[in-house]
């Protein structure tokens, strides 16, 4: 059997024997979901090699399945957070209802994330994509909350994407007479210039609603903060990188050949240039962590796609720097504040503080991420951001640099929110008998902490990929020169070992840590939120008081003219416009039989009268 | 027979079939009664029989029957296909107003009227 | 309002129909040679059947006649089951008046000859106009007159359905047995004798009889059904 | 020779005469005799269709007299499939129904069975016979039939819709009638393949008035958009299995009947463009209806009537891709519709509105009903990897290869509209919380079995969709080849033509 075909019938045996199996016992259950994630992922690695296709015939399509380098890399986000974010699951949902349920849809969504990176053609990809969303949806909608609302919204964004996809490859197919995506690139150079519009854009259309881009990124937040978080940092982290992917081959494989194809990648990158801005607005304005970090999420693809957008090369390299580094940190924010409300019931910001005592090693991990996500040496996150911004700035999009840094800047906010809101600030009483998350949660938070640490040192442990990558799109190979290509490496250049460098600062970093805690630590005190000495008012027992309340009130004040319009309320508007017509439409079945047998009447001297107006007599 | 009676009768024949469709489909689209619009469907099936019957004369036509003696002379038969037909369709017609009448003593029952316009539980 | 618009659209309905229907038939089809001529043809020389209809409805088309009988047999089974109540009652007919002893004695008299006459004309159905069909009809005739006549007329519907349920099953059960005699469904396999006498056109008048009890049978209890509604 | 295409007629008529008899002796015989007699069709019908698929098309005359002059049926490749397609959902409905419900009297048991073999039996009639007024016969045994069984439950408001059904059902033979009037009056006959043979020597004018007529007729059963008022009434009011057989057997017919009109009686070419703008006006109005339902069953009436008007879509097209998309469309809603139905009708089950609001939380109280139905629900709307994937795939390729992109949108768009109500009522079933007047109704093991069969259908077609594809292929072969058919049939008599 070949690999790829085993290692998807793993995946799916799994999904089915995790659910079916499970309601035997609990162990049995949790040992089958872990396994039949594990396994596949180690047979994967080991065995999958680029380059080695599998095809066969469906109806009398051709289909085609192998890895590219692109998907390769891909592959290690999806599989690699999805194997820690299981082993996560397990301890996060410990006693929850419908267990199976969850298991067996998180390993669907993961098979079929890993189908999509394995499909070398368009249907199957389009297959995988179907999965992929509506596993997710099963997910968005598990907790039961706002089924209606946020699934539904959530189904709906994405079956527009995936339709507007599916048209693109009946389209496709009726040109070229062909599925497979190579296919595809090669002949598109022959379309008609209607058609080298049209497919590209039904495409971007799929990927955008995935990638959560501008004019379509509504369903994001509202399914990001409703499903489970051990999912939801899937959901963040490998999810939405496959709109990602998507977008990278289409804006570099095709939207490249376009004649004046060059405003549609300026068109993509602003929007993802606004969607960074309004996702990183939106975040600072959020109580609920959870919400905080979907609307981040959403900020930072839209720095994502500014990069696909840009398309040089070192834009590229950056938009998949970032995807790899945003799966990691955001990945682990996500079970960070699954943890979190595991451990306390809530992920309000305002309702819980000072936790750093509590659960110091979430904190560390958290705030690992967190420096990663502002984009602050040495963690992963800078690296990426300046080589998006090197790329801005040296393909003389001066505007946009000023937009992204803004958002950037601005993000700072949020993530000093975040963190200051749940672990810094004064300990309640009622928090008191809180602990620290179970080592299953723990230790995978702590390995994508240390690799956001390790990416950050080393980047060219995901840059060589990356480079395969590029060099599979059509790239001109970097050879290993990164760092030439990014005027930060080049100051210090081409020899000098950046990771000694670091690790100095580190330590001082750390010295300084250390003494100023030992000297501060006689006179720490510490204080409630009631305990307000200093100043002369007396707080009433029920009033928040919380750090985080009210947090930034006059930043917000600030933007808030930009912020005043949602997208989402157009939305709601056509959606609830479009049923009261569908329910005025609906009225001609009035119920009295005699009416349609009126309309039946009506209908054959209506075709009699064509038939005259077409015929004659 | 002349050809003109021959034509006349033809007229007559089809002509009166389309007056009874129309008819039956007046009384069944404008009818506010049950009964009426079967009546009025009945009329329809009537005219349509009719149209079928018309359309097999031939001038000076005889049953399609052979007597005693003629046993040879098929010229002048009108066509028996249509007339078999007819026959088929009739009981079929007959066997569709028997469930409609059954129907309307259900309504009847049920709904206490026989007012189509008030028999609309069922709509949109 | 409704009927203005129902007179307008019927007017152009019937203004089409007009134009499209009035010169149906003039010449004849136009293919000439249609099956008719056919019918025609074979009805005296292979059949042996005076009445071309009858040869038509129980031998060409004799699948449509088995399909006719089913949609009789099936609308007296939704009368039953339509008008079905848990508790059913049975003979208490609702009589506004009783009739006059003039009907009920001219019943009486004429029934007996209405049944001949039904048996007479689905016996000769193969030989002079009528059939099966009208037999039937005229038979049933002949009870909706008796239960007009008497309110405490009654019917046995246990008969009523015997004698369906049999005829029905003797007309497919000859249909098959032409199969099993190595020719196709409802195939004559009986010898068709000489044009015009009674015996003859093989299964013709046999089937046709059939057709003609179970139409009888069928409309009596249709007729009977819902006579017997209350309300 | 494997089989006797008349026996798929003869053998339920005989047992629809016979029933009433044996019913008297033992009672158990009324349910038991149609499941035997729908499982000798399944049987034999599959093995006939084997055999045409691998061998030439079964022609059977009736009377003797061959194929202009007497009736003949056609057991081809497209009318096998059809035929066997619709014996089976009768086995599953008569499976699923064998024991319905514990206060039903033993004489509307007998009736129900006694319909339930006579629709199949009409439906199969429809699908096979080869003679224009037989297929009207067959019509009308089918339509009676389905007016009985609409009428069926006497507490609601069942014989409102079945007396609709009856009005527009009386308007449609008429139509019929009319139709078969101007063609015999023209061309003297009535068997389909004599009529294509001869239908260039018609008259356009008298032509494409009795196709109209014909439209008419056919369409009311086919649920084609003005004349289909009555068919949400009728799946609603009719006993849940009932409307899987609608869905699955009396539609189907409809369409079938419809489709050898266009493709092999008439050859005027705009009646292909009829079909595609008769089905999207469908599609899209039926579609827009279902979405404020608050009833389930009608919700599900209304997405059946938009399927229907997808498939017209297909059937339009007019290639032999369309055809196959718009077949392999019928066959998919024929298994998912049916399952819709039938797990429908459990999940309000003990409710007297039938609400959709009613379903709420049952996804925990009967899990396996609430897996088919949401599974039922996924294929419809066309989700991979189920089996109506598939065909919404082929529909689509083949509209792409014509070059119909417009209607692609509007399709495309539709779905949408479908993803959303069926959604919702998904949700309702897993992701609310049951209210405490519902009383939840397990299903019989029976019951369990017919609607386990059509889920596992689905799963295997989406798995595996080239099972079935040899099939719709030469369906669709079959039906494109008008010359074909009109020489198969005639073949074995020698034309009137001379």
């Amino acid at each position: 059997m070949e690999m790829i075909y085993l290692i998807l019938v793993l995946f799916l045996g799994g999904a089915v024997l995790t659910w079916l199996l499970g309601k035997i016992s609990p162990i049995i259950r949790d040992i089958l979901f872990i396994s039949s994630v594990i396994i596949p992922t180690v047979l994967f690695f080991m065995n999958v090699e680029v380059g080695h296709d599998v095809s066969f015939q469906v109806l009398g399509y051709k289909l085609s399945w192998g890895i590219s380098y692109l998907a390769y890399l891909f592959s290690y986000i999806v599989l690699g957070l999805g194997s820690l974010a299981s082993v996560y699951a397990v301890a996060a949902m410990k006693g929850k209802k419908n267990l199976g349920f969850f298991y067996s849809n998180f390993i669907l969504s993961i098979m079929s994330m890993m189908g999509i990176l394995l499909s070398r053609d368009l249907i199957s990809f389009f297959i995988f994509w179907e999965i992929m969303t509506w596993s997710s949806y099963l997910m968005v909608v598990f907790r039961g909350k706002d089924v209606q609302k946020v699934g539904i919204k959530y189904f709906v964004f994405s079956a527009i994407g995936a339709y507007a996809m599916l048209m693109a490859i009946v389209i496709v197919n009726s040109l070229t007479n062909s599925l497979l995506i190579s296919d595809l690139v090669s002949s598109f150079g022959s379309f008609s210039l209607s058609m080298k519009w049209l497919i590209p854009l039904l495409l971007l259309i799929g990927f955008a609603v995935k990638s959560a881009m501008m004019p379509l990124h509504v369903w994001a937040p509202g399914a990001y903060s409703n499903s489970p978080m051990a999912f939801t940092s899937m959901f963040s982290g490998a999810l939405s990188k496959m709109g990602v992917y998507g977008m990278i081959i289409v804006m570099v494989s095709l939207v490249s050949y376009i004649p004046n194809g060059f405003w549609l990648k300026e068109t993509i990158a602003w929007l993802g240039g606004i969607t960074a801005v309004g996702g990183t607005l939106w975040a600072v304005a959020q109580d609920d962590a959870k919400k905080l970090l979907a609307y981040s999420s959403v900020a930072q693809l839209g720095y994502i796609i500014v990069g696909i957008g840009i398309g040089t090369p070192l834009a590229m390299l950056s938009a998949l720097f970032m995807a790899v580094m945003h799966a990691i940190f955001k990945g682990n924010l996500f079970l960070v504040v699954g943890a979190i409300e595991r451990q306390t019931g809530t992920s309000n910001l305002t309702e819980v503080s000072g936790l750093i005592r509590k659960m110091p090693w979430t904190f560390i991990s958290a705030l690992f991420s967190i420096i990663a996500l502002a984009g602050i040496p040495p963690l992963g996150g800078f690296v990426g951001k300046w080589m998006l911004y090197e790329s801005l700035i040296g393909s003389n999009h001066y505007l946009l640099v000023i937009v992204v840094f803004f958002s950037s800047t601005a993000a700072f906010l949020y993530s000093y929110k975040f963190l200051f809101g749940f672990f810094l600030g004064q300990e309640e009483k009622e928090w008191s008998h809180i602990k620290e998350a179970p080592a299953m949660m723990v230790v995978p938070m702590m390995i994508l902490a240390v690799a956001t640490f390790v990416l950050g040192t080393f980047p060219g442990l995901v840059l060589n990929p990356i480079d395969n990558g590029l060099q599979e799109l059509g790239f001109a190979s970097t050879q290993g020169r990164y760092w030439e290509m990014s005027a930060l490496f080049n100051e210090w250049g081409n020899q000098v070992m950046l990771q000694p460098l670091v690790y100095a600062i580190i330590a001082v970093f750390l010295f300084f840590a250390a003494f100023l805690t030992i000297k501060g630590f006689k006179h720490t005190r510490y204080v409630t939120t009631k305990d307000i000495s200093s100043s002369g008012e007396v707080p009433k027992e029920h009033e928040n008081l919380t750090f985080s309340q009210n947090f930034f009130q006059p930043f917000l004040r600030a933007v808030e003219p930009f912020m005043k319009r949602r997208i989402d309320t157009y939305y709601s508007g056509i959606g609830n416009g479009l049923e009261a017509i569908f329910d005025f439409t609906r009225r001609i079945y009035t119920g009295n039989g005699q009416t349609y047998a009126l309309y039946a009447v009506i209908f054959i001297v209506v075709l009699l009268m064509f038939k005259n107006a077409l015929f004659g007599l | 027979m002349n050809n003109e009676l021959y034509e006349i009768l033809r007229y007559g024949i089809l002509g009166g079939s389309i007056l009874l469709i129309l008819i039956g489909l007046y009384a069944a689209l404008t009818k506010r009664s049950l009964i009426k619009i079967i009546i009025g469907l009945s009329i329809v099936d009537g005219g349509i029989h009719l149209l079928l019957i018309g359309i097999g004369y031939v001038k000076n036509g005889t049953a399609p029957i052979f007597s005693p003696g003629f046993e040879n002379s098929t010229a002048n038969m009108v066509d028996p296909v249509p007339q078999a037909l007819v026959l088929t369709a009739i009981v079929i017609g007959f066997a569709v107003t028997a469930v409609a009448l059954s129907l309307v003593i259900r309504l009847y029952r049920h709904h206490n009227t026989l007012e189509i316009d008030e028999i609309k539980n069922l709509k949109w | 309002m409704k009927k203005l618009i129902v007179i307008l659209l019927l007017a152009v309905t019937g203004y089409f129909m007009v134009i499209s229907f009035m010169d149906l038939g003039k010449d004849g089809p136009v293919v000439k040679n249609g099956v008719k001529d056919f019918y025609l043809d074979k009805t005296v020389s292979e059949l042996k059947v005076a009445n071309t209809i009858t040869s038509i409805v129980v031998n060409f088309r004799g699948f449509d006649t088995l399909g006719e009988v089913t949609v009789l047999f099936l609308a007296a089974t939704a009368l039953g089951g339509i008008l079905y109540k848990k508790r059913h009652h049975v003979g208490e007919r609702s009589v506004l008046f009783p009739s006059s002893t003039i009907v009920k004695a001219g019943s009486k008299l004429l029934f007996p000859a209405i049944i001949l006459l039904g048996v007479y004309v689905f016996v000769h159905g193969h030989l002079s106009p009528g059939g099966g069909f009208q037999g039937g009809t005229i038979i049933a005739t002949g009870f909706l007159l008796m239960l007009l006549a008497y309110d405490n007329f009654s019917v046995s519907h246990k008969v009523l359905s015997y004698i369906e349920s049999f005829a029905g099953i003797f007309f497919v059960l000859f249909g098959l047995s032409g199969m099993f005699m190595g020719k196709t469904f409802l195939e004559n396999f009986m010898p068709v004798g000489n044009l015009n006498d009674l015996f003859s056109g093989g299964i013709i008048p046999i089937i046709y009889i059939l057709v003609g009890f179970k139409v009888a049978a069928e409309l009596t209890g249709l007729i009977y059904t819902v006579l017997n509604e209350k309300e | 020779m494997v089989g006797s295409p008349v026996l798929l007629i003869a053998i339920p008529l005989l047992a629809a005469f016979l029933i009433p008899l044996i019913g008297m002796i033992w009672k158990e015989s009324v349910r038991l005799i149609p499941g035997l007699v729908l499982a000798f069709m399944l049987v034999s019908s599959a093995s006939m269709l084997l055999y045409v698929t691998n061998n030439s098309t079964i022609i059977e005359t009736i009377a003797g007299w061959q194929a202009p002059w007497g009736i003949n049926l056609v057991f081809s490749p497209l009318t096998g499939f059809l035929a066997t397609l619709m014996i089976f959902l009768g086995f599953i409905v008569w499976l699923f129904s064998y024991r319905f419900k514990r206060n039903v009297d033993f004489e509307p048991a007998k009736k129900y069975f006694i319909f339930l073999m006579m629709l199949v039996a009409g439906a199969v009639g429809i699908v096979i016979t080869g003679d224009i007024f037989n297929q009207f016969v067959f019509i009308e045994i089918t339509s009676i039939s389905a007016y009985a069984l609409t009428a069926f439950y006497t507490g609601r408001n069942s014989a409102e819709a079945s007396f609709k059904y009856l009005l527009m059902g009386s308007l449609s033979s008429s139509a019929l009638l009319i139709a078969i009037a101007i063609i015999y009056s023209q061309l003297g006959t009535l068997n389909m393949a004599d009529i294509a043979d001869k239908m260039y020597l018609m008259p356009t004018g008298y032509k494409i008035t009795a196709l109209i007529f014909f439209f008419m007729g056919i369409g009311i059963e086919a649920e084609i958009f003005p004349l289909n008022g009555w068919a949400p009434d009728a799946y609603t009011e009719a006993p849940g299995p009932i409307g899987a057989a609608f869905a699955g057997i009396v539609v189907k017919a409809g369409v079938y009947a419809m489709i050898r009109l266009v493709f092999t009686l008439f050859d005027i070419p705009n009646s292909m463009q009829f079909l595609v703008v008769i089905g999207l006006v469908t599609l899209i109005v039926a579609e827009t209806s279902a979405i404020k339902q608050d009833k389930l069953k009608r919700m599900l009436a209304y997405s059946s009537i938009g399927q229907m008007g997808l498939v017209f879509v297909a059937f339009g097209i007019g290639t032999a891709e369309g055809v196959f998309a718009a077949l392999f469309l019928m066959l998919n809603h024929a298994i998912i519709k049916p399952l819709l139905f039938l797990s429908g009708s459990y999940l309000v089950f003990n409710s007297k509105e039938k609400k959709i609001s009613e379903v709420n939380g049952l996804g925990k109280h009967m899990p396996i009903t609430s897996l088919l139905f949401a599974l039922g629900a996924f294929a419809i709307v066309g989700l991979p990897p189920f089996s109506g994937f598939w065909s919404k795939l082929s529909v689509l390729t083949a509209a792409a290869n014509e070059g119909m992109i417009l209607i692609i949108a509007l399709v495309l768009i539709v779905s949408v509209v479908e993803i959303v109500y069926y959604f919702r009522v998904v949700n309702r079933i897993y992701f609310f919380e049951k209210s405490d007047n519902v009383v939840v109704q397990k299903p019989r093991i029976n019951a369990m079995i017919a609607m386990l069969i059509l889920g596992s259908i689905i799963l295997v077609i989406g798995f595996d969709p080239d099972i079935v594809s040899i099939y719709l292929h030469k369906a669709s072969h079959d039906l494109m080849n008008t010359r074909e058919y009109i020489d198969n049939v005639l073949s074995i008599g020698q034309s009137l033509t001379k």
